[in-house]
């Protein structure tokens, strides 16, 4: 059985369709992309996943339990987190009081009002580990508003990290990015993924970074899927070229 | 207004105090030269047009005064603070005038929530309040405490006296409109009450929320009601912007408005939609008798206009507490108030008497009607009706009559 | 900072204040405690969780009114007719922040005043409990069957009020650097995140609102007897709007700022409006300059001269 | 009183009591929509414009003069504000408007009560609208026909002042989304003078034309606040359809509840507003859902 698996998911805005029957499934320590032109729906996906957005139709289920109807808090409880396409931080507080929030969220004691030194504890150590695997330790004590933008971009993705996510969401990690940046943040996350070990949804616009990191990709044009399957036969299907790569240079 | 002049004033005041209070001990500041009133009073927000009235009464009444020389040979000092009308405030600056000032006497305390509030503490403060203007019947019922006084008219005494003028008159329906407030509804009562008693059929009575802009509705409540003349108790801002939209409907060819209270400064400020109508007054400064005459000759040469009607009864509060201080000779609370209870009178509005069994001044009640005269800028208030004391005033720890 | 060192220093001066201290001094010292922890309260939604009340007079008129009620008309004990009086505020809260919380932002602090306002009508309109637009007047403070008839003597009230003050700070503090805490800073500086995190924000939100108000409330209950009276000017919001100055001036999320907030709010306008009838106008270009030349408020100003002088 | 005309009366009170309040309430509409600020003195401004109406009245003995005049005086009042003091506050939170308005509220009671002393101050009508009309025998103000009228007037000024021109389009889309203007290459900084300006003059306009119906007194500031922002909210944040219909709702159930519940005439506006709230959390005609 799959770890996360979409059936016929689907998001009508009037009579503007979003998100068109897309049902798909992600196996556990797979690598996957969502791929697809600006307004294919990449986004919105995501906002139907996590329970951000209520779909019309469809279901999603993560290891076979249903998240239709749980609220977005509750969907990131089974264990599925994310990133936001645009920057989600707490500016004002350091790296590492970010990341250490972020891991609180997974403990049982997260809302302890008194004392907590131990769950603090066990946070900031697992937030640590994860600033480690994506080479932010150096910055850990600055305010997450202030550091560059690559940085801040990998933290989001460390804050999802430390959360010990069974699935982890990427929304576009690389958006905005300069080129030696994006280049950079590839190195690293191509690095994090390789041991397999992660089951990851990645939403991407940058063909490059696609490429470098996921093993298996879905295309979606205007709302519906037109695609899935390994890279290099995705790359030569006729349809995904012309809905998306003929526009592509 | 120019206040500067006030304001240095003031802080003169503000600074002899200071030096005189050299310990907290009130017996010390008992001692000092003059004798300390303290008042606490609405200077700003939406009453202040009342306690600026009555800070004008006692900075007169206290120059008279101490040009014959003081009160037991020693002169009378005012310690002015502003309270906004909020209790809390008041409570407070009170407070700090019996701690700080050594004061012994209060007055001011405009507002009946503020007096409320004050009332019970002056026994913990050994300090004798004489209200100056406190209309609320409950001060000298239900919530009377042996320090308080009333020398001024209140609410149910300026209710009743229009109620006697109208058991007269050849009107037979009567609607009333209140403020939504324990003054608004107390003076209904009264109303209510004397309406039965003098055999007229009182169709009801509606109550706006303080701070009403839109009297539309209520007035179409008035006209629909089919009665002749229509109860008002309303005050400040609330009164003026009734009394203006009622004119600009027309209310008062058909309706009779009647009034518990109007002063002149309400009359100033809304012009001829005043005229014609009929009320109570606490002082109109008209009354012809001979000690008024002489009040109102100085008070004009002082200040060019009338004494208005918060003036004028503020001014008798303080007369009524100068007999006190001399028949007392101290200031002191238990002396003053055995002096005070029983005290009799001759005032600008006549003798007054201050009862005993409930500390209010027994007085003449007076109805007036809104006029305009020729010379003068504003309508002015004529006197139409006067009733003797033993009628106006209720029985004892009482605010509905019997009779 | 050393925050529990400078505590203890404080705790120890506020202590000994009635020593050296003129009488009415002791008066004011004893108002400003309370609008001071009223003021406290508020940071925790203001300061903290970026939740602006324009309300929560409501939580100390609910106090003051429960408080006054019990004392004239049930022969509690004063400690226990404070619990209860901040315990109703606390409940009450809930079910005011369950519907504050459907919105957020400007929409959030109206509907915070449309409940205060519906509390101030309704303690107009409840006369047989709230005497109406006369309030309650002539609270007594009700020393009880424990023999603590030290509570009604001022100082032994000014201890009683100080005591709540310490113990409210202390679990302020507690609150704010627990992970409990760690999740309100989230959601003050972006909620939609710490939601994604998977954080029950609404939860925290409704949580921290009752906790402000039981102990606003418990400043209520602590006023009623302290001044004798509770009425309907505890609930308007304008008394709201000056609580929150109250706790900008001072300095939000520092808990310490709002309490010194409240103390200058209150000291300015007795002494200026002594001097001046337009004390009003001096106010005004106080907070105006405030804002300007102090923006962290009166304890940003103050930590900022003592860093200077550490480093000095 | 039959029930045809009584409806009718009370139709016309409750359209002309929303001609007041959308005076009041569009101005903050607008400078809320485009500078997301708490004003709390907006108020303020409406009790300024009604003494400075008296004043202008009294002098020139016009009152259209006084209703004219006005709205400028105190929006150039309103502007200077803004660049002297706003302008350096808008990387601030809101914390910083909250206080520094309130700080102005202040300043500008007192300083009216040191110009203009503490009585209120009757703003007499002119001749032709002092009159009378009969709707089916029961009489009416022309005064109040004379404000519905400018009601409806200014509406569709508004409404054409932001369909039709250039400062208009940029409002809507500021207050859509504020980054936008900026990419327009326009000059921020006098576009958010400019409607501060304007919203504080569109304030005045309003008290001086309530002045008549409360006179000009100190206690007409708190009022407004709480009534201006009420219609904002119900009306839906930022939107100027809204606060119309925010007016027209609010004034209705004010009138018909004063009528027939008199005792929940203190609390009708704040229910009303609980509701529209818990039904459409943006407001009746706002964007957020």
């Amino acid at each position: 059985m799959a770890l996360l698996e979409l059936d016929g998911l689907t998001k009508r805005y009037g009579g503007l369709v979003a998100v068109n029957q897309v049902s798909m499934r992600v196996e556990a320590g797979e690598v996957r992309a969502v791929i697809g032109p600006n307004g294919a729906g990449k986004t919105s996906l995501f906002h139907l996943i996590t329970g951000v957005v209520r779909a019309s139709e469809g279901d999603v289920r993560f290891d076979g339990q249903s998240l239709s109807g749980m609220s977005a808090y509750r969907i990131c409880q089974t264990g599925l987190s994310r990133t936001f396409q645009l920057t989600a931080l707490f500016p004002e507080m350091t790296a590492r009081e970010n990341v250490r929030l972020s891991a609180q969220a997974r403990m049982k004691r997260r809302w302890q009002p008194f004392g907590g030194s131990t769950v603090f504890a066990e946070a900031t150590r697992r937030g640590d580990d994860a600033l480690e695997r994506l080479g932010l330790t150096a910055v850990a004590g600055r305010p997450a508003g202030l550091l560059s933008h690559g940085d801040q971009r990998l933290l989001e993705v460390a804050m999802a990290l430390a959360q010990k996510p069974r699935v982890l969401l990427l929304d576009e990690p690389t958006q905005g990015l300069s080129v030696e940046e994006t280049l950079s943040a590839v190195e690293t996350l191509s690095g994090l993924l390789a041991d397999g070990h992660l089951t990851v949804l990645l939403v991407e616009h940058d063909m490059e970074v696609v490429f470098r990191l996921a093993r298996r990709i879905t295309v979606l044009h205007r709302g519906s899927v037109i695609a899935d399957d390994v890279p290099d036969v995705v790359k030569a299907d006729a349809a995904v070229q012309a809905a998306y790569l003929g526009g592509y240079t | 207004m120019a206040k500067g002049s006030d304001v240095s004033r003031r802080r003169l005041i503000q600074s002899t105090a200071a030096v005189a209070v050299v310990s907290t001990l009130p017996q010390y500041a008992r001692a000092a030269g003059s004798i300390k009133i303290g008042m606490p009073l609405p200077l700003t927000g939406p009453v202040a047009g009342v306690g600026a009235q009555m800070r004008r009464a006692c900075e007169f009444w206290a120059k008279q005064v101490n040009a014959k020389g003081g009160l037991l040979g020693r002169p009378v000092e005012f310690i002015i603070s502003d309270t906004e009308g909020n209790p809390a405030t008041a409570v407070r600056k009170a407070q700090e005038m019996v701690e700080r000032n050594g004061v012994r006497i209060l007055t001011g305390i405009a507002v009946s929530s503020e007096a409320l509030a004050t009332v019970p503490r002056l026994a913990e403060w050994d300090t004798i309040f004489v209200s100056g203007d406190n209309g609320d019947g409950r001060l000298t019922a239900e919530a009377l405490v042996p320090n308080f006084f009333r020398p001024n008219v209140s609410g149910p005494m300026g209710t009743r006296a229009v109620a006697l003028h109208l058991r007269d008159s050849p009107m037979k329906k009567l609607f009333g409109l209140g403020m939504d407030y324990a003054w608004g509804h107390n003076s209904m009562e009264v109303f209510e009450a004397e309406c039965k008693r003098a055999g007229k059929n009182f169709a009801g009575a509606v109550f706006s929320p303080t701070g009403t802009k839109d009297f539309s509705t209520y007035i179409t409540r008035i006209r629909q009601s089919g009665a002749e003349g229509v109860y008002l108790v309303l005050s400040g801002d609330d009164n003026a912007a009734f009394l203006s939209q009622a004119k600009q409907y027309r209310l008062g060819e058909k309706v009779q408005l009647l009034t518990e209270l109007i002063d002149q400064m309400t009359i100033n400020g809304t012009g001829d939609a005043t005229v014609g109508l009929i009320g109570g007054s606490r002082y109109p400064y008209t009354l012809d008798n001979p000690v008024n005459k002489a009040f109102v000759a100085a008070w004009q040469a002082e200040y060019r206009t009338p004494p208005d009607m918060f003036e004028g009864d503020q001014y008798q509060s303080c007369v009524v507490l100068q007999a006190g201080i001399e028949k007392a000779g101290s200031i002191e609370a238990a002396k003053l108030r055995a002096a005070l209870e029983g005290l009799e009178v001759d005032s600008i509005k006549g003798r007054v008497v201050m009862r005993a069994c409930d500390h209010q001044g027994e007085q003449q009640g007076f109805v007036i009607k809104i006029v305009k005269r020729e010379g003068m800028a504003h309508p002015v208030p004529e006197v139409i009706a006067t009733y003797p004391a033993d009628r106006v005033t209720p029985p004892c720890n009482k605010m509905v009559y019997d009779n | 900072m050393g925050g529990w060192r400078l505590f203890f220093l404080a705790a120890i001066l506020l202590a000994a204040a009635p020593l050296g201290l003129p009488v009415f001094a002791m008066t004011l010292l004893t108002e400003a405690l309370i609008l001071g922890l009223l003021a406290m309260s508020l940071d925790l939604m203001v300061g903290y969780t970026r939740l602006i009340s324009f309300g929560h007079a409501a939580a100390y008129g609910l106090g003051a009114y429960a408080c006054g009620y019990l004392a004239l008309h049930t022969s509690l004990p004063l400690p226990v007719a404070l619990l209860a009086a901040a315990l109703l505020a606390g409940v009450v809260a809930v079910g005011v922040a369950w519907v504050c919380t459907l919105v957020t932002g400007v929409s959030f602090s109206m509907l915070t005043l449309a409940f205060a306002q519906l509390l101030y009508a309704l303690a107009f309109k409840w006369t047989s409990v709230t005497g109406a637009s006369d309030g309650l007047a002539g609270i007594p403070r009700r020393a009880g069957p424990f023999g603590l008839t030290v509570l009604e003597t001022r100082n032994g009230y000014y201890y009683l009020v100080l005591a709540c003050m310490l113990g409210a700070f202390a679990l302020c503090r507690l609150l704010v650097n627990a992970p409990f805490g760690a999740v309100l800073r989230g959601i003050r500086e972006n909620e939609a995140k710490t939601l994604a995190l998977g954080y029950n924000t609404r939860l925290y939100k409704i949580s921290i609102v009752a906790v402000a108000f039981a102990l606003g409330g418990l400043a209520g209950a602590l006023y009623a007897p302290f001044a004798g009276f509770a009425n309907t000017d505890l609930l308007f919001w304008l008394f709201s709007g000056k609580v929150l100055i109250m706790v900008i001036v001072g300095g939000q999320g520092t808990l310490i700022g709002p309490v010194l907030g409240a103390a200058f709010f209150m000291l300015a306008e007795h002494v200026l409006s002594a001097y001046t009838d337009s004390w009003a106008l001096f106010l005004g270009l106080i907070f105006i300059g405030f804002v300007i030349f102090a923006p962290e408020g009166i304890w940003g100003l103050l930590n900022a001269r003592m860093l200077k002088r550490a480093r000095a | 009183m039959d029930l045809f005309p009584f409806l009718v009366t009370q139709c016309a009170n409750a359209f002309s009591q929303a001609a007041l309040l959308f005076f009041l309430g569009v101005g903050l509409t607008l400078i809320f929509g485009i500078m997301r600020i708490v004003n709390f003195a907006h108020g303020s401004f409406y009790m300024l414009g009604a003494f400075i109406g008296y004043t202008v009245a009294h002098v020139t003995g016009s009152f259209w003069l006084g209703l004219l005049l006005s709205p400028v005086l105190a929006g150039l009042i309103g502007t200077s504000f803004e660049m002297g003091l706003l302008r350096r506050l808008y990387r601030r939170d809101t914390s910083a408007f909250l206080m520094v308005t309130f700080g102005l509220t202040l300043v500008m009671g007192e300083a009216i009560r040191l110009l203009w002393g503490v009585q209120g101050l009757q703003l007499p009508l002119p001749s032709m609208l002092a009159g009378i009309v009969f709707l089916f025998d029961e009489p009416f103000p022309v005064y109040r026909l004379f404000l519905i009228a400018a009601g409806a007037v200014l509406a569709v000024a508004i409404w054409q002042f932001l369909e039709r021109t250039r400062l208009g389009l940029l409002i809507r889309a500021t207050s859509q989304n504020a980054e936008m203007v900026h990419a327009l290459g326009v000059d921020v900084n006098l576009v958010r003078s400019g409607i501060f300006g304007m919203g504080c003059g569109l304030a005045a306009f309003g008290g001086v034309l309530a002045a008549p119906l409360v006179t000009a007194s100190l206690g007409m500031a708190a009022n407004a606040i709480v009534d201006s922002f009420v219609i904002v909210i119900i009306g839906g944040m930022g939107s100027f359809p809204g606060s119309l219909c925010a007016a027209v709702l609010v004034a209705f159930v004010q009138v018909f509840g004063t009528y027939y519940f008199p005792d929940f005439a203190i609390a009708a506006m704040y229910l009303l507003m609980l509701l529209v709230l818990a039904i459409r959390p943006g407001g009746l005609l706002g964007q957020e859902a």
